[in-house]
């Protein structure tokens, strides 16, 4: 037993040498937890990427530059989750009790998010997310947990109403990814075409990861849909686009639920057969908010990737992060949530204003946007307002086209 | 003299080739059985196949009047028979000690009872002095040695020695056969498997059986045997008595 | 009347597509499947970082078609030699010393797993988690037989994964190295007897394994896409396929592979695609119960 | 035998020990600390019966995430379901436990070789993609979320303690009895175990059960403390089933104390990696583990217990008076 003795202090003091006590002064020390390891890492490096570059844009502009805290920069303490949500639990502890830092921002995985929330709304500190999709992240009650994306039900709203209008489908397949975020969208897709009257022929949920999805696939093309809605992240995507046109599958339009159908990597990776695929989305660099062209061709120049929405949704959350800071009275948690909740701006990802509506509360309500790819490029088709271009539809067989 | 154990017409195939062929042979309590047959003439398949091992083919085996066929090997040795092996088989990471507690489990329930056996064992085969070795340090003859005992430790009324003898020198032949001859005052009987025909083992056998090619070629008293025409024509071209 | 037969000729050529598309990416598989196997026939162990090998095999190939625009299918003459250094490598220096300890079976398979950690997080710092493909002149191609259609990069891996097996099998069946690692395989104490040199078979089988997954690496890059993290999923596959084919036996494996692919392409159309994994695994334990030595019996190697 | 010591010093440690482990949340407030202190006990825990059946009986398991996830999943869906309440639904899970273990074992110990292993694997993941589609049961990927039960974490530290300290009490029962030299022998030699009078499917079957019944329960605490479960979270194979083989084998395979110095450097040294390499952490600790099993085979127990006190051996140590004389 006395091993155990021995063990318990090295145990402390191995931690203790892990963790840094943090320096008061003029820099807000603000948690960001992020996968950057294991299977999100992909994710994980985007969102940081973004919250980095927006906060060397807010620090070279004078960091917090009104009320309380004027003069102030920012700093994001970054940890790492390695995709686990265990280890985001024990990261967003030490942020917060050793840390000491006001409120969290980040995470990627709705698991992770649920994990950090949990915390953070246990310790009441404001914690800010933009990219979990779960829709009951903003339906637990949490007070003090804000969202910044829109749930994953409402995803697909754009393309919804897309369909309606423009296609007018009698019948719909609907192939997903068997996670979270293509189970919630696809069982939301579904509950609506109840309402619609649209029949569903095929309901599909896969693994992701799969090399050959042709025997789904086939069936698919024994039931000849108006509609292949397809939720899948990049790699799944890619194969089940090039698969379909082997197949020679002729629905009247291929449509995305967001996710892989609008990363760059797709156009390029499925090798021709995602020209005049729709996609759902949450944005696009042409969308016609202010500031989103920009910030795509800044990221593009300094990273050398192409920013899709995860990334958008960081650097947004970074200049919501700053703009809370500027209207907040103190860093006590009360007023930074009287803050978060009074936010009411404008971002390049859309406008941020957090709302109680349905079951949410403290959810940002966003349209979302249907994309097309047109010659290789993502086109923002819908809805109108915000379209940079007109749709092409319909869209030809395999066979008809050049 | 009724049997103890009574082997009738047992049969064991491989894939169609057979290992043993009507085999029929008894042992009384507390008699010392000589099995004499050459490198795969179906020893091994006949301990195997008593001790629950394989499933014979066809025959039966009453032990005690009990048929054994279809047992698993621990349900026989509960019921008092116990083994060693052709390759010996130390539970190499325990104990000299420990191991032989193995065996006692087999007839107490605690450690203390369990100990008590082993040591009393240890001291009957000699090993006690090693009982804090591992089993995996121990010399060949002194690993075979402790099988013995362990074997003993379950308390057995017969003990089938597979090999029994091979790989010993001389003295530690001669050791390992004097135990044997003291098996019988314990109550307990042995089959005593060897390769070759050989003099101590004729001298402390009550009863030889001869197997050749998976059949019972002779049986009888050691010198009934040493004169059987078929025997010596098994065994022609090896040396006949070894002279150890 | 004419809608029934259409539906009926559709149900057909619906099953021959599932059957195609399951023969080739088991074609695959089995190829996965017999690194492993060979490993696990010679060195009695499960190499868990089969996968991760995989995963090293289709960087190389990636990277000598970016950067020196060699075509994936002539690229097995770059991955094959690298891998098989590679397997020499980490069985030189971290299985031998373990096995010249007597280690235990379970510790040698912990190493494998440590070093697919090393592995993939190598390759994520060098490489990035992105996905990477690659695109040649004929990854598009379709090759149409009637109302079937199948893409001739898949029908091309195929053909050359079953032309590395012939040569695999035709190595181990004609030539004295291959000959001694059979002999190494059935009975380690016998082949030393015999004067093989074990230690060096083993050392060379493992390469060998760790080539086979070079050249399906090459192959794979063909029909799917690249990751760091990928190896995970198909060391899982390449365990069942070892096990459907019989523990330790490379025909076997191309057979266990073609069975998996198979039973995942069928499931996959007559029950459903999420449970397409769970067919694979339920055949895996109908096979551990009925034939556990199994499809091809006893065979080794 | 110099280490050997008097019996009441020991028992000073022991008592010391106790000391130290119920008042740690106490004295340590740090919700940090206390979280990796959780984290270390529950891999105490796993550890520990993965030890039992594999370092002890010898059966190596690579899916004991089967029962981990058994585990969460019953208690969770009893709660979410039929509002049942979790702690006492730990029991529960464990009884699920046992209940996968039983047919496992059946079919499985029959058979010699790695075929237990294997199939362990394939029922863990089975057992995920089960999960994973049965939707109206499970919510499949979509996951369960609970309610947290406490806010301190005093209370989810002294469940931790206590399901730690039965599972390590339950294996210590168990093998310092005839039962434990049986699942040594097995280990061993199971011919030889045979022969001597062990019915080996009945002592494999029994070491199955108890790990399964921890194992689960530990899966049963992870729901609650973590308060969210999902298929590939709960029946992961990296992060649950080769991570306890891990703990045991890094630790000692076979000894007692093994998975308790396993779990204590898995969990420090992975959370202090993850601080120091950031993107190399997770290659600092596969060099860990290829280091540890090429220098120290053994194990960190099993090695320094070579030239350490007797108590310590990887083996059934037989304490009594006689045995030091040799």
């Amino acid at each position: 037993m006395k091993r155990m003795g021995w063990i318990s202090m090295l145990a402390i003091a191995l931690v203790c040498m892990a963790t840094s006590a943090s320096v008061a002064g003029e820099v807000i020390k603000v948690g960001l937890p992020l996968p950057l390891t294991g299977i999100h890492a992909k994710f994980g490096e985007a969102i940081r990427n973004a919250y980095l570059l927006g906060l060397e844009e807010i620090t070279a502009a004078g960091g917090v530059t009104k009320g309380a805290f004027k003069g102030s920069k920012i700093e994001l303490l970054i940890e790492d989750t390695t995709s686990k949500p265990e280890v985001a639990r024990s990261a967003v502890e030490k942020l917060i009790t050793r840390d000491k830092v006001p409120m969290i921002v980040g995470e990627y995985s709705s698991s992770n998010v649920f994990a950090v929330a949990a915390v953070a709304d246990k310790f009441q500190i404001p914690y800010l997310s933009q990219t979990g999709a779960a829709d009951n992240i903003t339906q637990q009650g949490w007070k003090w947990v804000f969202r910044v994306n829109q749930p994953a039900s409402e995803y697909a709203g754009g393309l919804q109403d897309f369909l309606l209008k423009v296609v007018k489908p009698k019948s719909m397949a609907i192939l997903f990814e068997n996670t979270l975020f293509g189970t919630s969208l696809s069982k939301a897709v579904q509950e609506w075409t109840k309402e619609v009257g649209i029949e569903v022929t095929n309901f599909e949920p896969y693994e992701a990861g799969a090399i050959d999805f042709k025997p789904m696939l086939l069936k698919v093309k024994a039931k000849n849909p108006d509609v292949m809605f397809m939720v899948s992240y990049l790699m799944d995507a890619m194969l089940l686009m090039r698969q379909s046109k082997e197949l020679d599958i002729n629905p009247k339009i291929f449509a995305g639920g967001a996710a892989g159908f609008t990363m760059p990597e797709f156009i390029e990776g499925a090798r021709g057969a995602a020209e005049l695929v729709y996609s759902a989305t949450l944005w696009a660099p042409d969308v016609k908010y202010k500031g989103a062209r920009e910030f795509y061709d800044k990221y593009y120049k300094k990273y050398g990737v192409h920013p899709e929405y995860h990334s958008t949704e960081g650097y947004a959350a970074a200049y919501v992060l700053k703009d809370v800071l500027e209207r907040t009275k103190s860093l006590k948690n009360e007023d930074l949530r009287e803050a978060l909740a009074a936010t009411d701006m404008l971002t390049p990802f859309g406008p941020v204003k957090f709302e109680a509506y349905k079951k949410f509360i403290n959810q940002n309500r966003l349209p979302t946007l249907v994309v097309q790819i047109q010659k290789g490029k993502l086109v923002t088709v819908w809805p109108k307002e915000f379209a940079a271009a007109d749709y092409v539809y319909p869209v030809p067989k395999w066979a008809e086209r050049k | 003299m009724g049997w103890m154990l009574d082997v009738r017409k047992l049969s064991k195939v491989f894939g169609g080739l057979p290992a043993l062929v009507n085999v029929d042979f008894g042992i009384a309590p507390g008699e010392i059985v000589g099995l004499i047959g050459p490198n795969g003439a179906g020893k091994t398949t006949l301990f195997n196949v008593i001790t629950g091992v394989f499933r014979p083919t066809s025959g039966e085996i009453l032990f005690e009047g009990k048929n054994l066929v279809g047992l698993k090997p621990h349900d026989i040795c509960r019921l008092g028979i116990t083994r060693t092996f052709q390759v010996v088989k130390p539970l190499p990471k325990m104990t000299v000690l420990e191991n032989v507690m193995v065996g006692a489990f087999a007839r107490v329930g605690t450690k203390e009872e369990a100990r008590e056996i082993a040591l009393r064992e240890l001291e009957f085969t000699g090993l006690l002095p090693k009982r804090d070795a591992l089993a995996r340090s121990l010399t060949l003859a002194d690993r075979k040695l402790l099988e013995l005992t362990r074997a003993v430790a379950t308390r057995p009324k017969l003990i089938l020695l597979d090999e029994v003898v091979a790989g010993l020198n001389p003295t530690e032949t001669e050791e390992t056969i004097t135990l044997i001859q003291r098996l019988p005052e314990r109550g307990i009987a042995a089959v005593a498997g060897v390769e070759h025909v050989m003099r101590v083992i004729m001298t402390i056998s009550h009863r030889i059986v001869v197997l050749n090619y998976g059949r019972k070629i002779a049986q009888g008293s050691p010198e009934e045997v040493g004169h059987n025409p078929e025997v010596i024509e098994a065994y022609l071209g090896e040396a006949y008595a070894e002279t150890s | 009347m004419a809608e029934g037969q259409r539906k009926g000729h559709m149900d057909l050529t619906i099953l021959l597509q599932t059957v195609l598309a399951g023969v080739l990416v088991g074609g695959l598989y089995g190829l996965i499947g017999m690194g492993m196997a060979i490993n696990f026939g010679v060195l009695r162990i499960i190499n868990l970082a089969q996968g991760e090998l995989l995963m090293v095999g289709m960087y190389v190939c990636y990277w000598v078609f970016t950067l020196w625009g060699l075509d994936p299918l002539l690229s097995p003459v770059v991955t094959i030699p690298f891998l098989f250094v590679l397997g020499v490598v980490i069985h030189r220096f971290l299985l031998t010393p373990l096995i010249r300890a007597r280690a235990l079976p379970e510790n040698q398979i912990l190493l494998t797993v440590g070093v697919g950690l090393v592995l993939t997080n190598a390759a994520l710092l060098a490489f990035t988690s992105n996905y990477r493909t690659i695109t040649t002149s004929y990854s598009a191609s379709l090759i149409t037989l009637g109302s079937i259609a199948v893409s001739l990069p898949a029908v091309l891996a195929f053909g050359i994964a079953m032309l590395v097996s012939s040569a695999l099998w035709l190595f181990l069946m004609k030539t004295d190295l291959g000959k001694c690692i059979r002999a190494t395989a059935q009975d380690p104490d016998a082949a030393l007897l015999m004067g093989v040199n074990v230690e060096r078979i083993s050392v060379i089988t493992f390469g060998i394994g760790a080539a086979l997954e070079g050249a399906a690496g090459s192959l794979l890059v063909l029909v799917y896409y690249l990751f760091p993290a990928l190896g995970g999923i198909f060391t899982l596959k390449a365990f069942i396929v070892v096990v459907l084919g019989g523990l330790g036996s490379t025909l076997g494996a191309l057979l266990g592979g073609i069975v998996l692919g198979l039973a995942e392409s069928l499931g996959a159309v007559f029950v459903s695609t999420g449970y397409k994994d769970a067919i694979g695994f339920i055949v895996f334990v109908l096979m551990l119960i009925f034939r556990p030595a199994g499809l091809v019996g006893k065979a080794r190697m | 035998m110099a280490a050997r010591g008097g019996k009441g010093w020991r028992w000073g440690g022991a008592v010391l020990g106790v000391a130290v482990l119920l008042g740690f949340p106490i004295v340590v407030s740090d919700v940090y600390l206390q979280h990796l202190a959780i984290f270390f006990l529950l891999w105490v825990t796993l550890g520990t019966s993965w030890n039992l059946l594999g370092g002890y009986a010898g059966q190596i398991s690579f899916g004991h995430a089967a029962f981990f996830g058994m585990g969460a999943y019953t208690s969770s869906l009893l709660f979410a379901k039929l509002g049942f309440p979790p702690w006492p639904g730990m029991l529960l899970g464990g009884v699920a436990g046992i209940l996968l273990a039983l047919p496992m074992g059946h079919i499985c110990f029959r058979l010699r070789g790695p075929f237990f292993a294997l199939s362990m694997l394939a029922l863990s993941e089975f057992l995920r993609l089960v999960t994973l589609n049965w939707r109206d049961l499970t919510e499949g990927a979509v996951g369960i979320l609970l309610p947290p039960f406490f806010i301190s974490k005093l209370p989810y530290y002294y469940i931790a303690l206590a399901l730690a300290a039965a599972t390590m009490l339950a294996t210590w029962f168990l093998v310092d009895s005839k039962v434990g030299f049986y699942l040594l022998a097995i280990r061993e030699d199971q011919d030889a175990a045979e022969a001597l009078g062990i019915d080996t499917t009945w002592y494999k079957l029994v070491a199955l059960m108890v790990s399964a019944f921890f194992s689960a329960m530990a899966g049963s605490y992870y729901a609650n403390y973590m308060a969210y479960i999902d298929p590939p979270i709960v029946f992961s194979i990296v992060d649950i089933s080769i991570a306890m083989i891990l703990v045991a084998v890094l630790g000692g395979m076979g000894t007692l104390w093994g998975p308790v110095v396993g779990a204590l450097v898995i969990v420090t040294l992975s959370e202090a990696f993850r601080a120091y390499f950031a993107a190399a952490h997770l290659i600092v600790y596969g060099v860990l583990i290829i280091v540890v099993i090429v220098f120290m085979p053994e194990g960190i127990v099993g090695s320094l217990a070579a030239r350490g006190p007797r108590w310590l051996r990887p083996r059934v140590a037989t304490d009594a008076p006689g045995a030091s004389q040799g």
